[in-house]
């Protein structure tokens, strides 16, 4: 892996490497370096395979990060791509020609996080929630429990116990 | 032409009991397959129930003139077929309206209420109705082969096509049953019975949870309980065919029960033991096993 | 609204263009109606026996219930002895088996096919889930007490309850269908109005007729 | 009676004095040309009269007042007569036709045109072989100075290359009478002819010369690239003449020289023309300009006329009947086509289109090319008919083959050609109608109908253009500006009148087949009141069809039966013809037809043994070894009809494209002639053994193969009119399987089948074109849930497709018990697997129709639609009473065919006592089978109406989609490809062998004319080279033989 890292980063400007275990690495790309990254990691490094596109909300550093987890079958080894996003207005550019796949997993991050993806197929249809009229749900402002007392009548008395504790009650009721 | 009146109470009266004996022997045969499955199965009355209830639904609705006329089609074609053919042989109380025709208006009188349901199911407007329909008249088109084959070979046999006739030539001892006479027509008309009695591995027609039960999806209320009672009269009428043609008739109500009862036993043994074909599995394997049957019986009669 | 329900101009064979409004001219507009039983009771009681004697559940699986009642089926618990059955469509159904959390997505669905089964019919919950939410108790996107929604004959508790309670359960319904108290479907027509803004409520791209026959 | 030589001497004296004339005096001049061209056909017209009606004696004119051989002599008969009077009219028409170029170019162009004509009257009427030289010189520097008549640059080379020939063959003629005249001392034909033996051995050179000479003359194939040239460049006016009267005073040579060199002679004329015949027509296939494809076909007429004079000794007191019968067919035919080309603006054939605009003219061109595919009432079918009967008589059955081949191919591109007329898109220029243009085409027209009437009256046989019915399809041709419906009348009152008057001469069986004719068709025409307008052209097409079928089950001997089967097969044509798309069905439909016919004319004139005819129940005494390939090829023919597997491959583009009241009659009716022909012949001859195989067993596997592929092509077809023209293969098949059981139950039941095929097909047509007419498409997956807005198509559909299945209590269930007891009594098994395997596939396209179109989902564009019209409704209901009828009284129609067909099978016969009809075997009550399934349908039905009397009805997305709800009824509707599965396991069976093996067959055709095309490369050297060639080669040939 370091050894991939330094031919890396001599093309490209990276951040740090994370050793994650032996075959799983992650590094850190500029915005605007990825996609030609990408096409390196695919064409020669032998990186075919797009595992999977996620995100993650750093409300507090007001980024989003943008993870893309390749991997490298013949080698066995994973290596992911970080990209931080700016939190507002955070725009992508699609790399559904990369990798067709991705067209889903940016829906889904289109539609959760409200990044958006212009020219990605089908990106503004709705994927998986439907009439969704809030703020999208997994941005880490958006307040769930706040949106279900608001929308979702609740059945009175409902009581929520801590498990330890309640089974500690109901086992040795009084005892220690 | 005189007719003699009393025929239709006696007609009506093994309709009755030929009702009964069908949900009582499909329950039953239900219950013999849980058995095998290690179940206890429903009750013996059930299908009694579920057709109360079944006429108990307060609220139905429809799709247009054809979805009525499915059911009744469906119905007819049971109570039809039942009736063209005597029940019991030697008794003119239960030779019902065998008088209309013979052999062959029952074996084309099946297709009455086939046709009729594929049409009623087909007014529901429903895909899946329109696809179990493809699928069970591309599977009827082989699985009856082997059947006319062989009913042309016991014709030929008896040089009859006359029910009664066909039954008489049988009487006098079980070796003059055509199963020991002509047995590899009975073994032909063995398998194309797997075929129309919609059990596995021949039921993909209704294929429950993959196209919801085919033809009847729209089906419910009092439309479903007359399809129900077709279930219970149209298997014994097919069966009274096969075994008067080839297990030498029933001269009394005992022997009917029992032999039908038996016949019927044969398809749900292969049933439960075998998965499911796809249509054109069907239709190789009636190809490749049964119709040679078939066509070897009419060349050795 | 989705597109294909949106009004079109068509033009037909012969030419002449004319208006199609998908949801007015594809679906029936009636909405439904208080279904009285019987006149006779002694009728009205046969047939409550029966429907108790015989009841076929819509195959609708929802959360993890979905699992619990497959066993209902195997040699071990065997719900057919009962009476019981499994049917692969809403319109020979008279049960209605919400097995655990419900989105609103699915709500959409489960509403859809507790219309489109004849009257009368049940409906049962399953878990604290269809109770209060359950563990989804904050959930943005389940509902929290299915009988805002439906119109729920019984609750069976446990998350998951498992096989032995669903039977129990089962012989409860019996009792109150026998006892004529199975009337959910009337209650639905009855408060269609207030199920249906109840439900509106949740589901926020409403694009089917207000009851799908 | 003017003397012969006048028109010589006019024709002379006139191109003389227009010598004098000034170059200004063009209209004089004009005026005395067609005054010379009117005084030599008054001279040809006034001998053709005193011969045929005072039955003079033929003149002999001697020149110099000396008898041969000391002077010149010529002769007039009858043959010269005709012949002179056709060169003549074929001269003043085109003069007239010629008069703008006549006009412009000046009296040379008009003197040329009267030396051409009158050398070739010379060439008819002369008797002295140096006379013959000589007028053959003038015709040529004639023709050459014709040929350059034309405004296209090409004529003048093609001028220049027929100058070449034209002196080849003058040298040749020349030498081979002077060696010709040191043999025998004499010029004179006759004298030659009496003269000389050695001339008659074969290896003369001399006669050899001057047979070959005139043979070139003749165009024969191959050195015959020089006259394709001038056809295709030449005026068309000239055309015409070199075509008509060339060919006809040319081939009226080589009957002189045939006749001075005798019988041994005859072969080489035989070879010559049925080559030049075939391979003519086979590289007229892929031609594409018309007038070229005209001279190809002129070319291979020629030959064919050629080949017949070398048949004389055979067709003996018939050989100018034949000979003069195809001769004036072709010339007439020929010369009107080239007129008519002259209108054409284009020279692609697709540009003739511009005639639709014109009725009269496309009656003209149908004329034409009748004429020369010798279809009746034209003199060459009557040529033909003689011909083929004279040529089997004698055994020269390959030569018969070879011309009827030949014929098929010249059919083949002539209907193409009428395809395209009748179908291409109009070019942007009008047809250029002048009347002294359109004046030689109609007198050609009435020329060719007049000969018809002549040739009819002279053909010992009845006349055909007296039969009644044929008489009252053609009255429709003077009645088209009538509108429709007042046709539709007339036709409806004609048909069912003929048949009050005549129902009492018919047999029974021939009774079923007249009802289904004579009342069926009104019951289908009256569909056709639907149709407004004046519908130019299809009532004479119908009736023609249906005057064919009537005079078909009239018909007692061979002529008739076969004169009978050639109209109803062009009849029906014109009226397949008509749908949208037809025009590649129509043409395969005829090339088959017409293949069917001469399959017959073959069939006959084998079985006739030199009989000008017979009566049909003469085939049964018929013997070995003949009998057998009788049966063959009648049965061939027949089969082309019923569309039997492997001959079917016109029939479901063909009923399926056709117009909506169209298709019922070709299937429900048009079907039955086949059918009615298979009958006939199995009545007559029986079973017959071909090398020990029984063809009745054939027939059997041809019956149940194509029942079975006919339904098996039906169920995945998506074109609701093709799928039930599939099933009509299907249910053909089954008719010939009970026709070929022979025995008792068989026949019935293909009776049974007759009645019941025209009744449910012609309904289930009717039904399907109402939708197709109302929806605009004919697929039926573009349909779907239409039962409530057509609900009485719905009703014909229903009733229709549940008698068509067989299941009871309708009527086709009697057809399958018949069918079952007929089978028992035959010893014959495996083929009944087959037949037992394609009854339930009926099912499933008989539930896809019904589903497809009525059922499932309503589409959006099809919300508004109206039921279909009155007039197509009206006879499905008819239709559906009749059915319920003859479900439950089928002994009203078949019960006296019972007892008439005791006479050929006595045995098996069915019991009809009471309302049951029992056999040997089963029995079956059809009556009470209706009262129960009726009772106990009722009550069933009343029950559940009762019990559902509350049910709320729902519309088409109200059902259960998996908890979700549809999309579009597209979507929706399973319909496309609705048997998925089953192509799946038995799509094998439904390959296209067949279509591929034709059209293989037909690409090889062309591909063969293609490549012999190479030959004609335009150039005159080579075509020299041909000429000495074909010489050379001819001359080895012969003298090795």
């Amino acid at each position: 892996m370091r050894e991939l890292y330094s031919q890396l980063k001599q093309l490209f400007p990276l951040g740090e490497l994370t050793e994650q275990r032996q075959d799983l690495a992650f590094v850190t790309v500029p915005q605007e370096h990825l996609r030609s990254l990408l096409l390196h990691l695919r064409d020669r490094e032998g990186f075919t395979h797009l595992v999977l596109l996620t995100a993650v909300d750093w409300l507090e550093d007001n980024i989003f990060q943008l993870t893309y987890l390749l991997t490298n079958r013949e080698q066995q080894r994973t290596l992911g791509l970080r990209v931080m996003l700016p939190r507002d207005a955070a725009t992508m550019q699609s790399i559904h020609d990369i990798w067709p796949t991705a067209a889903t997993y940016q829906r889904e991050l289109r539609e959760m996080f409200g990044i958006a993806f212009p020219d990605s197929p089908r990106v503004d249809e709705e994927f998986i929630l439907e009439g969704w009229i809030d703020i999208p749900p997994y941005r880490r402002d958006f307040d769930t429990l706040k949106y279900a007392e608001e929308n979702y009548s609740q059945r009175p008395g409902r009581v929520t116990h801590d498990p330890a504790e309640h089974m500690k009650q109901k086992l040795y009721p009084g005892g220690t | 032409m005189e007719f003699d009146w009393m025929k239709i109470p006696y007609a009506l009266l093994t309709l009755f009991i030929v009702v009964n004996y069908g949900f009582l022997l499909n329950a039953l045969i239900q219950k013999i397959a849980a058995r095998v499955g290690r179940r206890y199965g429903i009750p013996i009355w059930q299908n009694y129930v579920d057709l109360i209830k079944n006429y108990g639904l307060r609220s139905s609705i429809t799709h247009g003139a054809m979805f009525y006329l499915g059911p009744v089609f469906r119905l007819s074609g049971g109570v039809g077929l039942l009736l063209f053919v005597p029940a019991i042989y030697g008794s003119y109380m239960f030779s019902n309206l065998s008088f209309a025709g013979d052999l062959i208006l029952a074996l084309y009188f099946i297709f009455f209420g086939t046709l009729g349901m594929a049409l009623g199911a087909g007014e529901s407007g429903h895909p899946y109705a329109a696809i179990g329909v493809s699928r069970g008249l591309s599977q009827v088109t082989t699985s009856e082969l082997p059947l006319a084959l062989a009913v042309f070979s016991v014709a030929l046999q008896y040089q009859t096509l006359s029910v009664t006739e066909i039954v008489a030539a049988q009487q006098g001892g079980i070796l003059n049953w055509t199963l020991f006479t002509n047995p590899v027509a009975v073994a032909a008309a063995m398998l194309s019975f797997l075929g129309s009695m919609m059990r596995p591995p021949f039921d993909v027609v209704l294929a429950p949870q993959e196209i919801p039960i085919g033809p009847p999806t729209e089906y419910h209320s009092s439309y479903l309980a007359l399809m129900q009672t077709n279930r219970a009269i149209f298997p014994v009428a097919k069966i009274v065919i096969y075994m008067n043609l080839f297990f030498g008739g029933a001269s009394d109500w005992p022997t009917f029960f029992l032999k039908v009862f038996l016949i019927y036993l044969w398809s749900a043994f292969v049933g439960v033991v075998f998965p499911r074909f796809r249509v054109e599995q069907s239709i190789r394997w009636f190809l490749i096993w049964a119709v040679p049957l078939g066509i070897l019986s009419i060349l050795m009669v | 609204m989705k597109e294909e329900l949106q009004k079109r101009v068509i033009k037909g064979p012969d030419g002449v263009e004319f208006e199609v409004e998908p949801l007015r001219d594809y679906y029936c507009e009636a909405p439904p109606t208080v279904m009285p039983g019987a006149y006779i009771q002694i009728v009205e009681d046969l047939f409550n026996w029966a429907r108790a004697e015989s009841i076929w559940i819509l195959g609708f699986g929802t959360g993890c219930g979905a699992i619990e009642m497959r066993p209902l089926m195997t040699p071990r618990f065997d719900a057919y002895r009962y009476g019981v059955q499994w049917r692969p469509t809403p319109r020979q159904a008279n049960l209605l088996m919400i097995s655990g959390y419900l989105s609103t997505k699915t709500l959409k669905r489960a509403i859809r096919s507790y219309e489109q089964m004849q009257s009368p019919k049940y409906v049962v919950g399953l878990g604290s889930c269809t109770i209060n939410g359950g563990m989804y108790w904050d959930s943005y996107n389940t509902i929290k007490r299915l009988d805002d929604y439906l119109p729920v004959d019984l609750y069976i508790a446990g998350c998951m309850p498992r096989p032995e309670a669903l039977l129990a359960g089962f012989q409860d319904m019996k009792k109150l269908i026998r006892a004529g108290k199975g009337e959910g479907a009337n209650r639905y027509a009855e408060n269609f109005d207030w199920y249906k803004a109840n439900q509106k409520r949740v589901i926020h791209d409403w694009d089917m007729p207000d009851y799908s026959w | 009676m003017v003397s012969a030589l006048y028109i010589l001497i006019a024709a002379l004296g006139a191109a003389f004095f227009l010598g004098f004339l000034k170059d200004g005096m063009r209209a004089t001049a004009y005026a005395l040309t067609l005054a010379a061209l009117v005084f030599m056909n008054f001279i040809s017209a006034g001998w053709v009269w005193v011969f045929v009606v005072d039955g003079a004696a033929p003149v002999e004119i001697l020149t110099s007042g000396f008898p041969p051989p000391f002077a010149i002599n010529l002769r007039m008969g009858l043959t010269e007569a005709a012949l002179t009077l056709l060169v003549n009219l074929s001269g003043l028409l085109s003069a007239l036709y010629l008069k703008d170029v006549l006009l412009a170019l000046g009296r040379r162009s008009m003197a040329v045109l009267l030396i051409a004509v009158m050398a070739l009257c010379g060439i008819i009427l002369t008797r002295d072989i140096f006379n013959l030289f000589v007028f053959f010189e003038l015709a040529a520097i004639a023709t050459a100075g014709l040929i350059l008549l034309s405004e296209d640059k090409r004529a003048l080379s093609a001028g220049f290359k027929y100058m070449i020939v034209a002196q080849a063959i003058s040298v040749l003629l020349l030498i081979g009478i002077i060696f010709s005249y040191h043999a025998t001392g004499t010029l004179n034909i006759d004298g030659m002819a009496e003269a000389s033996t050695e001339l008659k051995t074969g290896a003369s050179i001399a006669f050899f010369l001057m047979f070959i000479a005139v043979v070139a003359e003749l165009k024969p194939f191959p050195a015959n690239g020089w006259a394709l040239d001038i056809y295709e460049s030449a005026h068309p006016a000239f055309s015409a003449i070199f075509s008509a009267a060339s060919g006809a005073a040319f081939l009226f040579a080589a009957d002189k020289l045939l006749h001075i060199g005798g019988a041994a002679w005859f072969p080489l004329a035989t070879g010559i023309g049925i080559v030049t015949f075939v391979a003519a027509n086979l590289l007229a296939l892929p031609q594409t300009n018309d007038r070229r494809l005209l001279g190809y076909s002129s070319i291979a007429q020629t030959g064919l006329v050629l080949a017949v004079l070398g048949q004389q000794d055979i067709l003996g007191d018939r050989y100018l009947f034949v000979a003069g019968g195809l001769l004036f067919a072709h010339s007439i035919a020929k010369a009107g086509l080239y007129w008519l080309s002259g209108l054409i603006a284009g020279r692609e054939l697709p540009d003739w289109a511009a005639l639709r605009s014109r009725p009269l003219l496309i009656f003209a061109f149908v004329t034409f090319i009748a004429m020369l595919s010798g279809l009746p009432p034209f003199p060459g079918f009557y040529a033909k008919w003689e011909l083929a009967r004279l040529l089997a008589g004698e055994g020269r059955i390959a030569l018969l083959a070879l011309i009827l081949f030949g014929a098929l191919l010249e059919a083949g591109y002539l209907f193409r050609w009428f395809g395209y007329i009748i179908k291409r898109e109009q070019p942007a220029q009008r047809v250029a109608c002048t009347p002294h243009k359109l004046a030689p085409v109609i007198a050609a027209v009435v020329a060719g109908w007049a000969l018809g009437y002549l040739w009819g009256d002279l053909s010992g046989h009845a006349n055909l253009l007296l039969a009644v019915p044929l008489l009252f399809a053609l009255s429709f041709l003077l009645l088209e500006w009538l509108p429709a419906w007042i046709k539709n009348t007339l036709a409806i009152a004609g048909m069912v009148a003929f048949f009050v008057l005549t129902y009492a001469e018919y047999d029974p069986l021939r009774l079923i087949f007249s009802v289904i004719i004579l009342i069926g068709g009104p019951i289908i025409f009256l569909a056709s009141y639907h149709e407004h307008g004046r519908r130019i052209g299809f009532y004479p097409a119908a009736m023609l069809m249906y005057a064919g079928l009537t005079l078909l089950i009239r018909a007692n001997d061979s002529f008739g039966f076969f004169a009978a089967w050639e109209m109803l097969t062009v009849g029906s044509y014109f009226l397949i013809l008509r749908g949208k798309h037809s025009e590649p069905h129509a043409l395969s439909y005829i090339i088959f037809s017409l293949g069917g016919a001469f399959m017959i004319l073959a069939g006959f004139a084998l079985a006739a043994q030199g009989a000008p005819q017979f009566d049909l129940a003469s085939l049964s005494l018929l013997t070995q070894p003949l009998a057998p390939w009788v049966f063959i090829l009648l049965a061939l023919g027949f089969m082309t009809k019923t569309a039997a597997i492997g001959l079917h491959i016109w029939l479901p583009g063909a009923h399926g494209e056709a117009e909506t009241d169209v298709s019922p009659m070709v299937s429900g009716i048009l079907l039955k002639a086949g059918l009615f022909g298979l009958i006939v012949l199995l009545m007559t001859m029986g079973k017959q053994q071909l090398y020990g195989i029984e063809l009745t067993h054939v027939l059997l596997w041809i019956g149940a193969l194509s029942a079975l592929l006919g339904n098996l092509m039906a169920i995945f077809e998506e074109d609701a009119k093709r799928l039930l023209a599939y099933s009509s293969i299907g249910q053909m098949g089954y008719a010939v399987f009970g026709l070929a059981l022979m025995n008792h139950l068989g026949w019935l039941m293909a009776l049974m089948f007759v009645i019941n095929h025209y009744i449910y097909k012609s309904m289930l047509f009717l039904s399907a074109g109402g939708v197709a007419k109302r929806t605009g498409t004919r697929d039926m997956y573009r349909m779907g849930g239409l039962i409530t807005l057509m609900p009485l198509s719905f009703i014909a559909t229903l009733i229709g497709i549940i008698a068509v299945s067989g299941v009871p209590p309708l009527s086709g269930f009697g057809g399958r018990w018949i069918f079952y007891n007929a089978i028992l009594s035959s010893d014959v098994r495996l083929p009944m697997v087959i037949l037992f395997f394609a009854g339930p596939i009926a099912f499933l396209y008989l539930f896809r129709l019904i589903h497809t179109i009525f059922l499932g989902q309503l589409k959006d564009e099809h919300r508004k639609l109206k039921e279909a019209p009155f007039w197509i409704i009206l006879p499905q209901m008819i239709f559906v009473v009749l059915l319920l009828v003859f479900a439950v009284a089928p002994g009203l129609a078949l019960r006296r065919v019972d007892t008439y067909l005791n006479q050929f099978f006595p045995e098996g016969g069915l019991n009809w006592a009471g309302t049951t009809i029992s056999s040997n075997y089963g029995y079956w009550n059809p009556v009470a089978i209706m009262i129960t399934v009726c009772v106990i349908f009722g009550s069933l039905f009343a029950w559940l109406l009762f019990v559902n009397r509350k049910a709320q009805k729902v519309k088409q997305f109200n059902i259960v989609f998996a908890g979700e709800r549809p999309y579009r009824p597209e979507t929706t509707h399973f319909a496309w490809n609705f048997f998925a599965p089953y192509r799946k396991a038995l799509g094998f069976m439904v390959q296209p062998f067949v279509t591929r093996f034709w059209s293989g067959l037909t690409d090889l055709l062309h591909a063969a004319a293609d490549l012999s095309r190479r030959l004609y490369n335009g150039n005159g050297q080579t075509y020299a080279f041909h000429f000495i060639a074909f010489v050379v080669v001819v001359y080895f040939l012969w003298t090795g033989v």
